[in-house]
């Protein structure tokens, strides 16, 4: 019998529809990672509201978490569509999919905004450095010097997602790998506990057009290169904090959420301070001036009053279930009205 | 026109038109406000509009106050009283004073007095500003409060009216309260003493505005919204939109706390630009909250893909087009309806759209709450077509009436209703047509139900909301939808008719247009002798009672604020047998449209 | 239909169709076309429609070959001989064969065979890409080729021409020509000593495609552009139009360097989005340089509020609209004819637009360059309704001829002209109707004329480029603005009128629909006796000749690929005195429509 | 007589149309310093062509070089309007007018996207934020707890002009303050001569709606809090340099651009190397920390190739000059593009 989570489902009931993405596509992995996180968490699938612009990328929602509601939107517009329908049931999980040309080119300007108004959502950019569904051309994240077949070679300096959240004060933002699986996921499950937008530039090669071994988000160049920030644990609830055998204290940083929950970081080269924005600023520099791909929780501010903090909302009903009396304003102040207009 | 015979006395009572000529952000606004209230006061039927320019401060600014005992109250082009503040525009303004009127002007303005068929009165304005003790910065401001007093001497307006009007303006604040008044009686007396009444207009209390308000459209769209129990509205500012959210984020606190917990039911969100705003919006409809924008032109042009998309996926949404001079930035303190046709084709591929056009303050507070019926209903975008003189300036209007139908939520399917279909054997399919309309029934998020969740996409799908390139799939779908849209003609507001024995021909209109066209059709009975029948629209797709109109008449004006007469061209495709009976009586200059032109232009169509 | 009678000797010559169902991403697309250019170098008509699905890799997409000898090249409903290489879709591919015809498919697809009224040859893919001894991770690739020589010997295409096709796919390069040929040889080896010929269908060389080329309606664009002498080019990707740009940047360097410094005459960029390209392009234009951008409906829907911008300020630009499957993203990989009425009532307000509706890739090719012409001309811009279908398949169609008319760049002032105007005493007014044309020079930047600059603005403004306000000036603006397009209906490509004798209705259609209408007009005459008048439109808006047209005759059918009959819709308005004589014949399912389903509706309708 | 510059013009012929802007609006000071820059420069009035979107800052271009080409544009796009337009002849001066709602809201796309091509253009923010022109609203650079009459509270973080410049690897990023017009003028200058994007982000105070002394965005707080990073200098003809008198050696920098002009940078507090983008993005964080308004050179990067030195275009005669022989391939070209169809 397959293996149940602690709310009795199995894997099974997280899948979605057959992917039609390419073999070896990094978003097939992403979609994986996306999956065991919802079942370890024993979130019930209904909990979860996918949402995505257009690319290859974008399709990704319809591959995973079948019994979830989602929206495919438009190209760009992710970001949007995510912060209306969010409102509708405040208690569900967002997860957006994203391309590196869906967010950092048509949608740049929503990628920014949304992190400004710190709306909750796990917002994953899987960045290939190219467009994957429109068969090949140059994204803003393309490398600068990379050829591609039909267009030459790419004279601009890349866009770095990280550095645009951190730039917009984003309150989470990490770098992945999809070939690192495990860092991928646990980043997906600490971002469906942060209250805000969660930044998830995740490098996830396109095999069909942007993966030779010196572009750096090909399979190759990524496990080549990959400097992972620190170890990684979440733990649903941060008073069972139990630190794997060998960690000795000092050697462990613990940032705790909103909901009690908290994510474990072991020092691996050196101590890294998570919640101090100008740090995570510098790593970045650094990890480009020393040609490496920095993985990891760049930076977190778990307290920042997110979107749905500022307006005083009722929270014994999910908005979209509220009923007429509560919605409408009774008769008798019809009478006050007409009254104040003159 | 409007006769303004004088009676036997000389005077022309309660019908004539004042127009004021200042300079912008010099608060001019407060004390037109104020005459056009303390005038509504009295009982006498009043309207104002404002002619203004696009920028803030500086720039030549009019504000004309129609004065009609007997209810007409479109704009006019005659000038009967000219209030001269500005002296860039001293010139023109004293050119259009009619023979016989007034003109009031400030007299530090330099002013070679030209015409003298014309009754002219100067004003101390700087003198009496500089005595009403208010300080430097407020000199500019005060100033205006002058004219005010003058022309309440003048013409006979209430004192007792004039503070009740500023007392509604200042919300009750004495200092302010008495500020005003203060200059503006000073002003009275000053007139009293020192001018001699010479032209015959006068004001005389009637009864005639009992029962009334006064309110603009975009007040009266927030209201009517927030009665319709809207739950989200995201927007981004644009002239002359940007006062109906604003207005709503005042009434907020007033109406809409939850009467459970005491907390907010509305949220609105200020986006970075128009895609946004729509895209939240239709993020917010499809999750089952009563969602809304409101935008002008350019803002509806940038959410054009979006609609497709709401339209396609079938999400409700409310859409609030305060018209403006188009194309392009065009004229943007300026009203029109120039929106019609590319609402009607928005987005690429073959669309249908609905649109709502109401007629004034009132209507605009009506489907101000209706809009969310029709399109939860229908899940689809609807736009209600208002413009900048209907949401900008000031209509007297019925009070608003309290919506007389429950809210209507549409075919909305919960947990238990899943459960209850499942035990009936009936299949849920997202965009099954099972009741025969084209309405397929939605779940939304937040239902647990295991079998609730589906998958929204703009690309093509089934009925199972599954992807599909099937041409079948796709032609099959389309049509359903195209359903759903004949649906909507029965459902949605039916146009208003207005009957005459005799009328040789049609009219049809909507919208703002309604009250010069009510006027028109009075001066051609009376003064021509030819008797109308009247066809106002409220709504596109058109009912059957549009085309049963247009069979029932040889010639059909249509008359309508913009160039290329966009409802008829939507109105010969609804009747393309008949579709030479329309002819266009269409002018888009910016500025309403007045009853002397309509009918002049519909004479001189009927010479020919 | 197309008749398939065999001939004497029982087999059925140069006229079947051929559909290769594969997996997408497996390379297949080289195998087609190898097959489709082969016949043509056999002399034989030919055309290729690729049916693929929106992804990239690993779903179901077909390739359908039409070979008539008697030139009908339209889409066809039946399938003579089916190639099945993905297990898939083989049962739906098996059921499509028609009677008596045969199925090619992969033996290691299981395969129970359901029909005897077909012939089926087991193609031994595997072993046979095995044998080839290429790589593992070429095999899928090679394996298409194996159905490139089975298929060859079968019913009879020259190895030589497969050779040339190989030899132009690759040009000219050795290793892979040879590695495909040695594989193809192979595979028609193995047929010639397995297989039995069962099936009628076989090639046999003629001489009807000399004068003719193969080329898809993008490249034809692309060319076209730069013959047009385009400078300035910015897009963003969306299929079907990126290979447009794609291919105008690789015949860059060889077409556009400059004869004098060897530079580049072309600047091509990669905009972030929709609204960047066009305001690039529209930029690019203002500033004199032949401008354009190129994309699909939702490019369209997002560049709607600069359209409007260059409509009102009156900039020239070249838009390319390779029209998919819509409403929204619909069906990217389909295509249709689905943004004609979006296009007309473009951008908020009162606006008019010009549309060019090139028929193949010939058409594409002379609309390319004459786009700028009319674009400078007219100071507008110009939109090319092209579609998928044009866009991305291949057409075999006459050479493209160079320009024969010289580049018009429209009234342009220099410094020299605006000398010579002020001394002939000439005013010179950016926006002023000099020559009752409602067309107004301009000048362009760089000019260093004291007098030459202008602002441009989007907002209200006079003849003389001043913002303005003033209602009578703006309607003025807008009156001449509309001229403009009146000149414009006499500048543009005339329709194309076929007419014969005894026509008892008239057919109007436009683009890509072109071959089917003329084969369902042959059918039409040769099989029911019924001649037909057929007008194909090239411009909008319309020439007096289609009025002409339309008076003509009592009945029209307007057939197009769109659920609302969008053309139909813009003749009802261009004629409304003959509406209801327009009859919409319009299917939009994605797929190119067919004769028979053309001729079909039109014999129902003609029944009713 | 009218003081003549070295082209013989007066300043009167580097004026436009007179302002509808209100009295005391910031935008009329930096109108009156672009006018001033390009009199100074020397260069007649038909060398530059102006741009801008919509709002009250974007109509100040009808307020300057009349005998200027000009485009008003649409909110938020006035980049791809300058982009494709200074194609037209490479030989001109772009000057783009824009403000905090039409660059860092609808116009966040467009700003990011200009600035990685790196098409040169005098990209001026007048930043009051505030949207002026539609009375008042919040824009995306307003401060945090900023109040305003009609609008509440604003709770969000306020966008950092340049931040999101250096972000996005701007070439020339510099900040200034309409109260302080003789740095305003030095920096059009320079930007002016610059290859590539220089964004100038000017604090332009609204006096209508955003000049209360608490908001950063007003003439008192400007005045109070601004610190220079440097006293500038720009010199047209870098052979000339001569340093001010009291200027020491040590105490001055000096970046050369591409033209042979330099500008010259004398320390003030510290010594602050204006070609260090990492010392630039501390330099804000700081700032932001202090609460001052920290102005001048703050990243320059003189050599980073223009967009239009991407592509390799004749330079002999404006592209907008050119003639139908060298655009339209000659005759014989056509058969051999049929023969390559097949
Ligand atoms: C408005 C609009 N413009 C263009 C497109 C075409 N388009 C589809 S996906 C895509 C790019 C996708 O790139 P990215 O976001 O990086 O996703 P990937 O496919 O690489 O995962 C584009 C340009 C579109 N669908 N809509
Ligand atoms: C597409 C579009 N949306 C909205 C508007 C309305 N609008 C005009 S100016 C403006 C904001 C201007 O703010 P900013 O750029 O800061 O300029 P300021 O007036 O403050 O100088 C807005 C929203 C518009 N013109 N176009
Ligand atoms: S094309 Fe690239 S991004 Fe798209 S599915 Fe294939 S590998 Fe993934
Ligand atoms: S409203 Fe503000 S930004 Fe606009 S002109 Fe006035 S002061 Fe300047
Ligand atoms: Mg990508
Ligand atoms: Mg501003």
């Amino acid at each position: 019998m397959a293996k149940t989570n602690a709310i009795g489902l199995t894997i099974a009931d997280y899948k979605g529809a057959p992917t039609t993405l390419c073999q070896g596509c990094g978003h097939n992995s992403i979609i994986s990672q996306i999956i065991s996180a919802v079942f370890e968490e024993n979130l019930p699938p209904e909990s979860v509201v996918k949402f995505s612009g257009i690319g290859c990328s974008s399709k990704a929602p319809t591959y995973m978490l079948g019994r979830s509601f989602g929206f495919n939107g438009l190209h760009g517009r992710m970001p949007s569509l995510a912060t209306g329908a969010l409102f509708g049931d405040l208690s569900l999980i967002g997860i957006g999919m994203s391309g590196d040309g869906d967010s950092a080119a048509i949608g740049m300007g929503q990628f920014k905004h949304i992190i400004r108004r710190n709306m909750p959502l796990v917002y994953i950019v899987a960045n290939n450095g190219v467009y994957g569904l429109t068969k090949g051309q140059f994204s803003p994240t393309s490398d600068r010097g990379l050829k591609l077949k039909k267009q030459g070679v790419n004279p601009f300096e890349p866009v770095d997602i990280c550095m645009e959240a951190l730039a917009s004060n984003a309150t989470f933002v990490a770098r992945s790998f999809a070939g690192d699986p495990k860092q991928v996921k646990t980043l997906i499950k600490a971002a469906m506990h942060h209250r805000g937008t969660a930044i998830l530039d995740i490098i996830s090669p396109c095999v069909s057009f942007n993966n030779q071994p010196n572009a750096t988000h090909s399979y190759e160049w990524g496990k080549k290169h990959e400097v992972i920030l620190h170890d990684m644990q979440f733990l649903p609830n941060a008073k069972e904090i139990m630190l794997e055998g060998e960690m000795e204290p000092g050697e462990v940083r613990e940032v705790t959420l909103h909901d009690g929950s908290a994510i474990v970081l072991k020092r691996v080269d050196r101590d890294y301070d998570p919640t101090d924005r100008f740090a995570a600023i510098r790593a970045l520099e650094e990890a480009k001036q020393k040609h490496i791909l920095l993985t990891g929780l760049l930076y977190i501010e778990p307290d920042r009053p997110a979107l749905p903090d500022l307006y005083d909302l009722p929270t014994d009903v999910p908005f979209n279930r509220m009923p007429q009396e509560r919605l409408r304003p009774s008769p008798d102040t019809m009478q006050t009205v007409n009254d104040l207009m003159f | 026109m409007s006769t303004q015979s004088p009676t036997s006395s000389g005077t022309v009572v309660n019908d004539f038109s004042i127009t004021v000529g200042t300079v912008n952000g010099t608060g001019s606004q407060t004390s037109n406000l104020t005459i056009l209230r303390a005038i509504f006061k009295m009982g006498i039927p009043v309207q104002g509009k404002n002619i203004f320019p696009s920028n803030i401060q500086g720039l030549p600014t009019w504000y004309t106050i129609r004065i009609n005992k007997d209810g007409w109250l479109a704009r006019r082009e005659e000038h009967e009283i000219v209030i001269a503040m500005n002296p860039a525009t001293v010139k023109e303004d004293m050119e259009k004073v009619v023979p016989g009127g007034a003109l009031f002007y400030a007299d530090h303005i330099k002013l070679p007095i030209e015409r003298d068929d014309i009754t002219t009165y100067p004003m101390p304005v700087k003198k009496l500003a500089r005595q009403s003790g208010a300080p430097a910065k407020l000199r500019d401001y005060v100033a205006n409060m002058v004219y005010v007093g003058v022309l309440a001497q003048m013409i006979g307006i209430d004192m007792d009216k004039i503070r009740a009007a500023l007392d509604f303006h200042f919300k009750g604040k004495e200092s302010p309260i008495n500020l005003n008044m203060g200059v503006i009686e000073a002003a009275a007396e000053w007139a009293k003493e020192n001018l001699e009444k010479k032209d015959p207009y006068i004001l005389e209390p009637m009864d005639a505005t009992k029962g009334y308000i006064m309110a603009d459209g975009n007040t009266a769209a927030a209201l009517g919204a927030l009665y319709g129990g809207v739950q989200f509205v995201a927007w981004y500012p644009i002239t002359p939109a940007s006062s109906l959210v604003e207005t709503m984020n005042q009434y907020i606190p007033k109406l809409r706390k939850d009467p459970k917990t005491g907390k907010n039911t509305v949220v609105v969100v200020q986006a970075e630009d128009e895609l946004a705003a729509s895209g939240m919006a239709i993020g917010a409809g499809w999750a089952g909250l009563r969602a809304m924008t409101s935008t002008s032109g350019a803002g509806i042009s940038l959410m054009s893909e979006f609609f497709g998309l709401a339209y396609y996926a079938e999400v409700p949404i409310v859409v609030w087009d305060v018209q403006r001079g188009s194309p392009s930035t065009g004229l943007p303190t300026r009203t029109m309806q120039g929106d019609i046709t590319q609402v009607a084709f928005i987005s690429q591929g073959d669309t249908d759209s609905i649109m709502l056009f109401p007629r004034d303050a009132q209507e605009a507070f009506e489907f101000g709450w209706r809009a969310f019926d029709y399109a939860e209903r229908l899940q689809a975008p609807v736009f209600v077509m208002s413009d900048l003189d209907i949401g900008q300036n000031q209509w007297m209007v019925k009070p608003f009436e309290y919506p007389d139908e429950p809210m209507d939520r549409g075919k909305i399917l919960w947990e238990e209703d899943l459960e209850q279909w499942e035990k009936e054997g009936k299949v849920w399919g997202r965009y099954l047509d099972v009741d025969g309309d084209g309405i397929p029934y939605r779940t939304v998020i937040g239902n647990k139900h295991p079998k609730a969740a589906y998958f929204t996409r703009g690309t093509g799908h089934d009925e199972f909301a599954r992807y599909s390139e099937d041409p079948e799939v796709w032609v099959r779908v389309l049509k359903r939808i195209k359903k759903k849209y004949e649906t909507a003609r029965h459902i949605l507001p039916k146009p208003v008719l207005e009957s005459a024995e005799g009328a040789p021909f049609g009219i049809i209109s909507f919208g703002s247009t309604h009250p010069a066209i009510q006027e028109a059709r009075h001066y051609l009975k009376e003064e021509k002798g030819i008797a109308t029948d009247y066809l106002r629209l409220r709504a596109y797709p058109f009912a059957d009672e549009v085309r049963d109109f247009i069979a029932d008449h040889e010639k059909i004006y249509v008359v309508e604020m913009n160039r290329d007469g966009q409802m008829r061209q939507l109105l010969q495709l609804f009747v393309p047998d008949m579709a030479d009976r329309l002819i266009s009586v269409a002018k888009g200059d910016g500025l309403p449209l007045t009853a002397r032109w309509i009918m002049n232009t519909i004479l001189e169509m009927e010479e020919e």
